[in-house]
């Protein structure tokens, strides 16, 4: 079954981004496909390469990012929500006249028509916020 | 994305606005389902509601007037809108104090219209 | 059509009362997150209507020290039951 | 000592009833963000106790259309007297 | 910093348990007074008595178990420790639910508490 | 009067960081005086410097940093709380082998000890979150 995903909230403040996380794990263990993962609004944050933390936590926005890579998701971060938290890509860096890249490659800026695609075309789509 | 695929999309718009930008959001992802030709249901419910009030001027906390953009919804192709009757009354609001016309709708037509969606967004 | 609700967040909230008005016959309701303490207290899980079929996840019941025996009518189910019942309902309204 | 008291979300945060057990005689609440929806339901804003000075931020109700004329008891203030006011009371908790 | 100055810090926690990092802002600052030897209160109050629930074990969603580290909370110099009285029945939980043993507290002396104050976290 | 203003909320989703930032803009032109600022969990988004927003609205992270450029503002981040949600200076970057610098310079990345040290010298704390 194919699923889209809707992260709307940040890390480590709620539990919303690591369930989000648990669950698509899940689902893709068990054989299912994630049509593409979409973060919005403050979701945007799960995407910021930068963030490191102490031995022993979870760094979420790297296991994002492995997730991501591991099954080779459609990843799509919505443009006006990244750009306003300092989540950016080359382009939007050069764009912006901005020192540095914050945005893991693996998942790309996008506008909000492509969550409406994922709704059209998944089966189930799921909002954790 | 293939033109032909028409789905019921519905909006629950359940929040105050300017505390959060869940409103806006709400707002954003129903003009984008809009602009996709899509079937688009909004329901403003519960603290939702008080996005519709009249006399709104967010100009003093430098944000966008949610209340002004909501008159014209209909110009954007989101014609079926919906104000949950309980959410308004136990505000103590009339309708005359909205910027729009809109039908008040009671908790059994809003489960007809839920079960009959094909993706809610409910914020 | 079936859906299944997810609620995230504590009584507090309010959002099971937003939602039981929704709620279609045959509907199922999850609790998730800070939304499992719905299962704590037995004077409210009691009322729990009988047409709607309840849940609760166990990796959050677990993780907040509720247990079992304090839950009546709320079947407990873990990340990969939750993945099948969302293939079992038509559609899925998060709460939150 | 007296207290400034701000309640920051809508009534459905039930931040009031939390508020008010711990509320002594002077202290003052001030309503700010979507606090000020306290202000808006007469029903509630006719509750509102005598011993305590009630408050909310005029770019608040402002933003949010809400009429003077449905606000009896509560003061309106702005920035600036919000400013002050941290001068007047002893000290603030915010309840968010 | 000046070390003589010592005021009374009451820290409020009023929120459940890993669904919000609150329940750990709260107690990182208050340990971080403690470490400051200021005089410190802590306040379980509302969903935050939920904190004390024994038997917790977060391991499965992957978090510090909050539960277990309050078992301590007075080995860090924190040992004005209350609970909300109120807030614990109207949970339906009884002293002999929670890891501590602490002072079943009501409004009046929570009032005469936040009275003598000098800086209160409410979280 | 010194206060110290606490800002526990990400720009944008919800009010309270903007209303932080009026609040501390009203206190400096009334004459009073801001003993520091402290971003804590995700208020250490405040103070990202690769954001940027749409014309006509308002960049908040900006206005941040101007008004602690403007009034020469102490402003102290989490360490804890940034470096997780990578807000990282260059010594952190440094550290943590990271390609980028996030935190603005007005800013620096501090200890909870900082929070107590502003509470006991400050006439007045305000929590916005």
């Amino acid at each position: 079954m194919k699923f889209t995903i809707v992260v709307y909230a940040a890390p480590y403040s709620s539990q919303a981004a690591a369930t989000a996380f648990n669950f698509s794990k899940t689902l893709l263990s068990e054989g299912h496909e994630i049509y593409r993962l979409f973060f919005f609004s403050d979701g945007a944050h799960n995407t910021n390469k930068l963030a490191t933390v102490p031995q022993g936590e979870t760094n979420l926005q790297a296991s994002w990012d492995d997730l991501i890579r591991d099954y080779d998701l459609d990843s799509a971060v919505c443009v006006s929500s990244a750009i306003k938290r300092g989540i950016v890509d080359k382009q939007e860096a050069e764009r912006h006249e901005l020192s540095a890249v914050s945005l893991f490659e693996s998942s790309d800026i996008a506008g909000l028509g492509q969550l409406i695609d994922a709704a059209i075309n998944s089966d189930r789509l799921l909002n954790f916020g | 994305m293939n033109a032909t695929q028409k789905q019921t999309f519905t909006f629950i718009s359940r929040t105050a606005p300017y505390g959060s930008n869940r409103p806006q959001l709400c707002l954003d992802t129903a003009l984008a389902a809009a602009v996709f030709e899509q079937q688009v249901n909004y329901l403003f419910m519960e603290d939702g509601v008080y996005q519709l009030l009249k006399n709104q001027d967010a100009e003093a906390i430098h944000t966008k007037t949610i209340g002004r953009i909501l008159e014209t919804l209909n110009l954007y192709g989101i014609e079926s809108i919906y104000v949950c009757k309980e959410s308004l009354e136990s505000r103590g609001l009339l309708l005359g104090d909205l910027v729009i016309e809109s039908k008040l709708t009671n908790a059994n037509e809003l489960k007809t219209l839920l079960n009959s969606s094909d993706t809610v967004i409910n914020l | 059509m079936s859906t299944l609700h997810t609620i995230s967040k504590s009584p507090k909230s309010q959002l099971l009362s937003e939602c039981l008005p929704l709620v279609n016959k045959g509907d199922g309701i999850l609790f998730i997150e800070d939304g499992v303490y719905y299962c704590a207290n037995s004077k409210v899980s009691d009322d729990f209507e009988s047409d709607v079929t309840w849940y609760g996840l166990k990796e959050d019941l677990d993780a907040r020290g509720l247990k079992l025996d304090d839950i009546k009518t709320i079947k407990i189910i873990n990340y990969q039951i939750f993945v099948e019942m969302c293939e079992e309902f038509d559609k899925v309204i998060s709460w939150f």
